[in-house]
């Protein structure tokens, strides 16, 4: 097994820097430069503009640049934003800990309901609620999330008051408190269930039928014939049974969430690697995309290896060669 | 590419009677892959270097366990798998190492009927189809209606109503799926059929209709066969011949009477009296065999049988013996007779 | 089973409990830091009684954009960090509302606008304690000509004596900087140009804080990014960069201890704008001129409107840059016809446009200068393009412009087919494409055949820089606007070595009067004498680009603002709003 | 193989039920797959007789009718340029519905082709085009489509680029799912059978494979039909996808990025967004129905 794992590890060299000639590439081949857009003429000269050129080396040959950036990438230097004017490094790792909290408040959002509602319609299936629970999942598959996000924006903030619109926390609360902790919760909230409303939809549909097939297989008649409680058949039992193949959706779900979050973290303006990727798109802070992309890479790698290993650990039938 | 050797092997069982099918040391190895760099750590050798021939017109019958490589010879032999090392000359030519569209040429002559009549099938074509397919596929084109009425009639022939080219093989009970794919391996009137355990996945009622069908066909189309069963007593009713393979090699090689009445190999023997017989009256002392088969992928060494054999010397665990002839047309594998 | 349902349940209704919960929590403490003013207020009203404004409350304003680069003055990049730091840091001089130089921390006199001797006020104190003196402005006018200097201000500081030799490490000082006392200093200037004050970089840095810092690592450091000092109403008292910034009084100011508490600058994005003000979370904010309307109408909030400096313009691609000699190179064939640039401009049907997309926001102008600044011509003095189509098809016609094929469309006078490709910048903003549309349907109702060309942002000021000196153009005609400062020398975008110079204008006559302008020879250096002749230049030149018509000007914008009602003491004008320190929320309004 | 037996003497001959037939007749049972299917193909015929529909010009701004509301004259009101809002949601469903089409198809083809042939074929040609795949699958997707975009946007229609962007891109997982069914359906003896007649391999793929791994295409053509139009519509939203000029569901619902668009102009926004999601619903109903009717176990 960990030989396995190794040699995924190191099977991702390549594809990275593969990927990483890629995205260079298209960084390159990206019009425009930090230094275009609009520019205050009476405060800014030409000449400014062109050092800046110069200190960011865009005017050197271009496999000279490549061949710097990916090693000072290698090193952990991955490069200065211009638009912030700061280490791109600090920069990510001052959005990184938003987009993480509102990946495992989405997460466990997820898992919460999910498991509630799966697990209801599972053992009372083709009863009303069961209906409902399903139309409730058709029904979250076919929202798109930016469309869930206008609405729930529209009513929740503004017509009801109840969620913040922007930020990930209130204004003038001390880090560590508990009305911070709150505020940052409550900031995460609604994104956090908007990212993760897809997600809830397939994991509930799953647990559902898986419940439904479990709850007729042999083990649970011979449970029954012995006279085990329903309950008991059904939390220690069959759930036991149903969880282990969601938890190889973990991976999947990391994959989700990257992409997931540059639209959720836009809709909301939360502060996070989302919505500075999409500014450093539009701006052009190209130390800031690359990075951004190079490490979202690494973690659509990591999260398909983790699929693959979660799924060897919970089938023993499928072996990791 | 003939070498003077073969030219005498040629010479020499021209002399003798005509061979359609001559097999020489036939191996099939399977890589295990393995290790840090997926480096190729083992074989699985299901099959280890099998010889035999056989002659125009006959069936020879391959009998053994499941998983004692039987299939497996037979695809190879069909140039299903690759072979690993060995000859296969047919009809003289040598087909070993011939690919592409030489192989497919050669294909017109040797034809196989599958296992599993449920699998063998695409569901998703006409009876039709599925039998005019070999003959559009060697562009012996002739102009619908007529491909249509040799169809009919090859369909008519395996015994199966006409409407049958209208449908499809989920309409179909297994022992007529089986006809279909007979009449579909007849369609290029071939020289060679191999039967991969026809009937072992039929009903018992409908394997005896499907054997003398293909007994029937046999002389119908000048056919030879090589018969493949792990069912002796199918075998026995089939063949002319018959070889036994045990762990990817023959260890037994006689003519169906001979290997019945006398069996040599302690294996043949053990497998001759597990057949059940049909007289109750006819009591006769069964040789169980102990343990299990080894794998294919680290066989014992010397005789591959000597784990289990009754009558195994500590010699058996280092010689391998090879297949030799101890009675006119009777070959035995075994140092009990050397 | 009863016991899922239940979990089920409970879950659900502990989610509705928390959101309800958060609803009211931010109220309570709202209510709480209300309650805790009004106390203060109690007691500063009893010593005041009703003789001046209130004290205390906080008071919070909007931005749209949250600052990416350093805040410090010194050294920020975009308008998001001037945001924050004008409550923070001052200038030394500041502009009346005609936006003339007026003394403010120093006073100054100069005899031929080469010598200029500054005088300090005494007592101005930094927000750590220190008196503000003149070695404060030395070290920021030295860091600014610094070689290490990673800012954009180099040029405030270009034209002092002394300054380049510092850059290239010559000289250890400024030469052109002489210290005479604490209070009082002496800065000598290259040349005699009438702009060099108004160019000229007047904002200190602190010596104590700043003094021993490498000029490298200044734009890293934190004390430059975030946790900047001035000598403001205001002090950084907390932020979570890029969301807010919470400010807060400093006592010892020194106009005087500011009314409010403190002050609150916070990033709302436009699209939430309008529902902060209605919960009351934004007191103040400049806001889109599209959303005024809408801003208006909320209880409490009033829109305040105050001249803009920017203005919005279509320009024709009329030749193109040398970027290795930095000048005008060439000009292109299309539109070179002046006939037919008047008669695009008679064609637009600029009222209503300003009416639909800007609000009304905007005055429509017809030379490139906002009328709020002092060198904007009469509009009297200028053709005023009234939208005319018929004029604009007379000209075309008189032009040689003329539908020779039946088409629909007007040919060029040599009878070919004569297409315009209109270009607008694309931000993801609908209403960018309708409202280019809206233009070049004008064009179309003259029969000229024109096309919108939307372009990505980034793509687009890229492509307006470029010169592609063979074939034609990839914008001929594009949309643009400019924001002007205080200076009213518009030189930068408009003489033929000008890179800001989008149209690639090339014609002597401007760059001879904008020359003149500034030259003190011509315009002399007594005050008033030279404002005039300068008037008189500017609006010659704002003559000749009317006529000319290698832009056609659209409309000057207005800053438009919404404000909570409950804020008072606040004033605006072209020049921004009254000192902060001045603003106060009434009493009764801050419970 | 059918327009044989028409003009044959055997016609009277009782023909099979194909597992096709089979499937049909499941379908059509179906009652919320043929309510979606219905909707579907009503939108879409709208959608493409857009102009035979209405006269009204969808880019033409009018200065004098911005933002009204809903009446007679106009069904679901004006936009912010004055222009109809019904008339441009039957136009931009042409264009969102054209996305998603023609991404499903060309993403069905390159995956299937690719798919096949790695399963097929296995070995070297396997690993290489599944690590050309993955690679594929790795790719930034938002920085590929701004930068296509750009280079091609003097030279190539703004909606042809996004279809090229967005297919170029998403073949990765049709790839990965017919190759593993690839893989599964080789072992079945019908195709040895095939090899052993003669048939050569692109024969065996088309011709064998391909048919009785089509449920599963087809079932993941509508999910990805399905992703295409929120693909299109979430980049069109976030300013990147469908040039503005054009309108496109996704254009439109980015009327709702204004704020006083989308608290005062509901019918901007709204009709869009609701026409979508039922869009994306009915195809999932109908990717349902289509599992449920080309269920093997019906004919195996």
């Amino acid at each position: 097994m960990i030989k396995y794992i190794l040699r995924r590890l190191l099977g991702m060299i390549p594809m990275l820097l593969l990927i990483s000639i890629v995205v260079f590439s298209l960084a390159l081949a990206m019009p425009g430069d930090p230094f275009g857009g609009e520019i205050d003429p009476t405060n800014t000269d030409p000449e400014y503009i062109e050092r800046m050129r110069e200190e960011a080396g865009l005017n050197d040959p271009i496999p000279e640049q490549y061949v710097r950036w990916i090693t000072n990438f290698v090193q952990g230097d991955f490069g200065k934003s211009v638009k912030y004017r700061y280490d791109v490094k600090d920069l990510i790792l001052d959005r990184l800990p938003n987009t993480v909290f509102l990946g495992i408040m989405s997460l466990i959002i997820t898992y919460i309901v999910a498991f509630s509602m799966g697990m209801y319609a599972g053992r009372k299936p083709y009863t009303k609620m069961d209906h409902l629970i399903g139309g409730f999942n058709y029904f979250g598959l076919a929202v798109p999330s930016y469309i869930a996000g206008i609405v729930a924006i529209y009513f929740f903030s503004f017509k009801l008051g109840w969620i913040p619109y922007t930020g990930s926390v209130g204004v003038g609360l001390e880090p560590g408190t508990l009305e911070y902790w709150i505020s940052r919760f409550h900031h995460v909230l609604v994104p956090a269930i908007i990212l993760g409303l897809m997600s809830t939809a397939s994991y509930t549909q799953f647990l559902r039928n898986d419940i439904i097939e479990n709850s007729r297989k042999d083990f649970v008649r011979t449970a029954r014939a012995k006279g085990t409680s329903e309950s008991k058949i059904y939390n220690s039992h069959i759930l036991r049974n149903s969880i282990i193949p969601l938890v190889t959706f973990l991976g999947f779900d990391l994959v989700n969430l990257i992409s997931g979050a540059v639209i959720t973290e836009a809709i909301f303006n939360y502060p996070g690697l989302g919505t500075l990727l999409l500014d450093s798109v539009q701006s052009r802070d190209y130390a800031v995309v690359m990075t951004i992309v190079m490490f979202s890479s690494l973690l659509v790698l990591v999260g398909n290896l983790l699929a693959d290993i979660l799924y060897g650990i919970v089938d023993p039938r499928i072996r990791l060669e | 590419m003939a070498t003077t050797e073969e030219l005498n092997k040629q010479t020499q069982s021209n002399e003798e009677t005509e061979y359609l099918l001559e097999v020489n040391n036939l191996k099939t190895y399977y890589p295990i892959k393995g290790g840090f760099f997926k480096k190729t750590v083992g074989h699985v050798k299901a099959v280890d270097g099998i010889s035999l021939k056989i002659k125009k017109g006959e069936t020879f019958g391959l009998v053994g366990e499941s998983g004692c490589g039987k299939s497996t010879a037979g695809r190879t032999i069909l140039r299903l798998n690759k072979p690993t090392e060995g000859q296969i000359l047919f009809d003289g030519k040598d087909i070993t190492n011939v690919s592409g569209s030489n192989l497919r040429k050669a294909r017109q002559d040797f034809q196989m009927v599958f296992q599993d009549p449920y699998a063998s099938l695409n569901p998703m074509q006409m009876v039709g189809d599925i039998v005019s397919e070999p003959i559009l596929n060697y562009n012996k084109r002739k102009n619908k209606k007529e491909l249509k009425k040799e169809v009919m009639e090859l369909l008519n022939r395996v015994g199966l109503p006409e409407d049958a080219y209208y449908k499809y093989a989920h309409e179909f009970s297994g022992g007529q799926r089986q006809r279909i794919g007979i009449a579909r391996s007849l369609a290029l009137n071939p020289k060679l059929v191999i039967a991969d355990e026809p009937v072992s996945a039929l009903d018992v009622s409908v394997q005896s209709q499907v054997l003398n069908l293909l007994k029937d066909l046999q002389d119908e189309f000048d056919l030879t066969y090589l018969f493949i069963a792990h069912d002796l007593s199918v075998v026995k009713h089939m063949s002319d011949r018959i070889g036994v393979m045990y762990l990817g090699g023959l260890v037994e090689v006689a003519d169906k009477d001979s290997l019945y009445d006398e069996p040599l190999h302690p294996y043949t023997k053990a497998l001759i009296s597990a057949i059940p017989e049909p007289n109750p009256q006819l009591k006769k002392e069964r040789i169980v065999l102990e343990g299990d088969v080894p794998s294919p992928s680290n066989p014992p060494t010397g005789c591959p049988f000597h784990t289990r054999c009754p009558l195994a010397k500590p010699e058996c665990a280092e010689i391998k013996p090879t297949l030799k002839e101890v009675k006119p047309g009777h070959q035995v594998a075994c140092i009990l007779y050397d | 089973m009863k016991k899922s349902w239940l979990w089920l349940a409970s879950m659900l209704l502990v989610l509705a409990l928390f959101l309800a919960a958060c609803g009211d929590s931010d109220e309570e403490e709202q209510e709480q830091d209300d309650t805790e003013d009004t106390e203060q207020q109690d007691d500063t009203e009893e010593t005041e009684g009703d003789s001046g404004p209130a004290q205390g409350g906080t008071f919070t304003y909007a931005i749209a954009s949250g600052p990416t680069g350093p805040l410090d003055v010194n050294f920020y990049g975009s308008s998001s960090e001037a945001e924050v730091n004008q409550f923070v840091q001052e200038s030394l001089i500041d502009y009346d509302e005609n936006l003339e130089p007026i003394p403010y921390i120093a006073d100054w006199e100069s005899e031929d606008n080469i010598n200029y001797t500054f005088t300090f006020q005494e007592g101005v104190k930094w927000h750590n304690g220190d008196e503000l003196t003149v070695h404060d402005w030395v070290l920021a006018l030295e860091t600014l000509a610094h070689p290490d200097y990673t800012g954009p201000r180099w040029t405030n500081v270009a034209d002092i004596v002394g300054a380049v030799e510092y850059r290239d490490g010559e000289a250890d000082s400024i030469s052109g900087i002489n210290v005479i006392s604490d209070y009082e200093i002496e800065i000598e200037f290259v040349e005699a140009k009438v702009n060099n004050l108004v160019n000229l970089w007047t904002y200190p840095m602190n010596t104590t804080v700043y003094g021993d810092m490498e000029v490298a690592d200044m734009e890293e450091d934190a004390l430059i990014r975030n946790e900047i000092i001035g000598t403001g109403p205001f002090t950084m008292k907390n932020y979570r960069e890029g969301e807010y910034y919470e400010l807060e009084k400093f006592e010892d100011y020194w106009q005087g201890e500011p009314n409010l508490d403190g002050l609150v600058v916070q990033v709302v994005p436009n699209d939430s704008v309008i529902g902060a003000l209605e919960s009351g979370q934004v007191d103040f904010v400049s806001i889109a001129p599209r959303l005024a309307e809408q801003a208006g109408e909320v209880e409490g909030v009033s829109v305040v409107t105050a001249p803009g400096l920017s203005y919005y313009y279509v320009g024709f691609r009329l030749g193109y840059y040398d970027h290795e000699e930095n000048v005008i190179a060439g000009q292109y064939d299309k539109f070179q016809n002046k006939l037919l640039r008047q008669a695009m401009w008679y064609a637009l049907d600029r009222e209503p446009w300003v009416e639909e997309f800007f609000g009304g926001y905007g005055e429509v102008i017809n030379a490139p200068v906002p009328p709020a600044h002092w060198i904007a011509a009469d509009p009297a003095d200028l053709n005023p393009y009234e939208y005319d189509p018929e004029r604009a098809m007379e000209l075309l016609d008189e032009a040689g412009y003329i539908d020779v094929n039946d088409d629909g469309w007007r040919e060029d006078p040599d009878g070919n087919e004569f297409t315009i490709e209109f270009s607008h910048y694309d931000t993801g903003d609908p209403a960018f494409e309708t409202r280019a549309q809206a233009f070049v349907q004008n064009w179309q109702d003259v029969g000229l055949n024109a096309t919108v060309n939307m372009v990505e942002v980034g793509l687009y000021y890229d492509t307006l820089e470029e010169s592609d000196p063979t074939d034609a153009p990839d914008f001929e005609l594009f949309f643009g606007g400019w924001s002007t400062g205080v200076d009213p020398d518009p030189s930068g975008l408009w003489t033929s070595d000008a890179l800001w110079n989008y149209p690639r204008f090339l014609n002597e006559e401007s760059d001879q009067l904008l020359a003149d302008a500034l030259n003190v020879d011509i315009v002399g250096t007594d005050e008033d004498e030279q404002k005039a002749n300068r008037q008189q230049i500017y609006t010659e030149w704002q003559q000749l680009i009317n006529d000319e018509a290698p832009m056609l000007i659209i409309t000057a914008l207005d800053a438009v603002y919404a404000k909570q009602d409950r804020i008072k003491g606040f004033t605006i004008d072209v020049n921004g709003w009254n000192n902060p320190s001045e603003w106060y929320i009434e009493a009764e309004d801050q419970e | 193989m059918e327009t044989v037996t028409k003009q044959d003497n055997t016609k009277k001959m009782k023909r099979g039920t194909s597992p096709w037939a089979i499937a049909r007749k499941k379908f059509v049972r179906n009652k919320i797959a043929m309510i979606s299917l219905t909707y579907l193909v009503l939108i879409a015929v709208l959608s493409f007789l857009a102009p035979y529909i209405t006269t009204a010009d969808i880019t033409r701004v009018n200065l004098s009718s911005m933002g009204l509301s809903p009446s007679a004259e106009h069904w679901l009101g004006t936009d912010k340029g004055g222009r109809d809002v019904f008339t441009r949601l039957l136009y931009g469903g042409r264009v969102s519905l054209t996305i998603g089409i023609s991404c499903v198809l060309i993403v069905t083809i390159i995956g299937t082709f690719i798919g096949s042939v790695a399963g097929y074929f296995g070995g070297k040609v396997d690993s290489v085009l599944m690590r050309f795949t993955d690679f594929i699958l790795n790719f930034p997707f938002l920085i590929f489509v701004i930068v296509l975009n750009s280079i091609l946007f003097r030279h190539v229609d703004g909606v042809i680029v996004l279809i090229i962007v967005i297919s170029v891109l998403s073949w990765g997982g049709i790839a990965r799912l017919v190759r593993s069914k690839v893989l599964a359906e080789k072992e079945n003896e019908y195709v040895l059978a095939a090899i052993s007649i003669g048939t050569k391999p692109s024969k065996v793929i088309m011709k064998h494979l391909l048919p009785n791994i089509l449920s599963t295409i087809i079932v993941q053509m509508t999910i990805s039909f399905a992703s295409m139009i929120v693909a299109e519509t979430g980049l069109s939203y976030l300013g990147f996808g469908v040039p503005q000029g054009t309108p496109s569901w996704g254009n439109m619902l980015s009327g709702a990025r204004e704020i006083d668009v989308l608290q005062g102009m509901p019918w901007v926004w709204a009709p869009p967004g609701i026409i979508l999601v039922l869009t994306i619903l009915s195809i999932n109903f109908i990717g349902e129905g289509v599992k449920d009717a080309l269920n093997p176990k019906s004919y195996r």
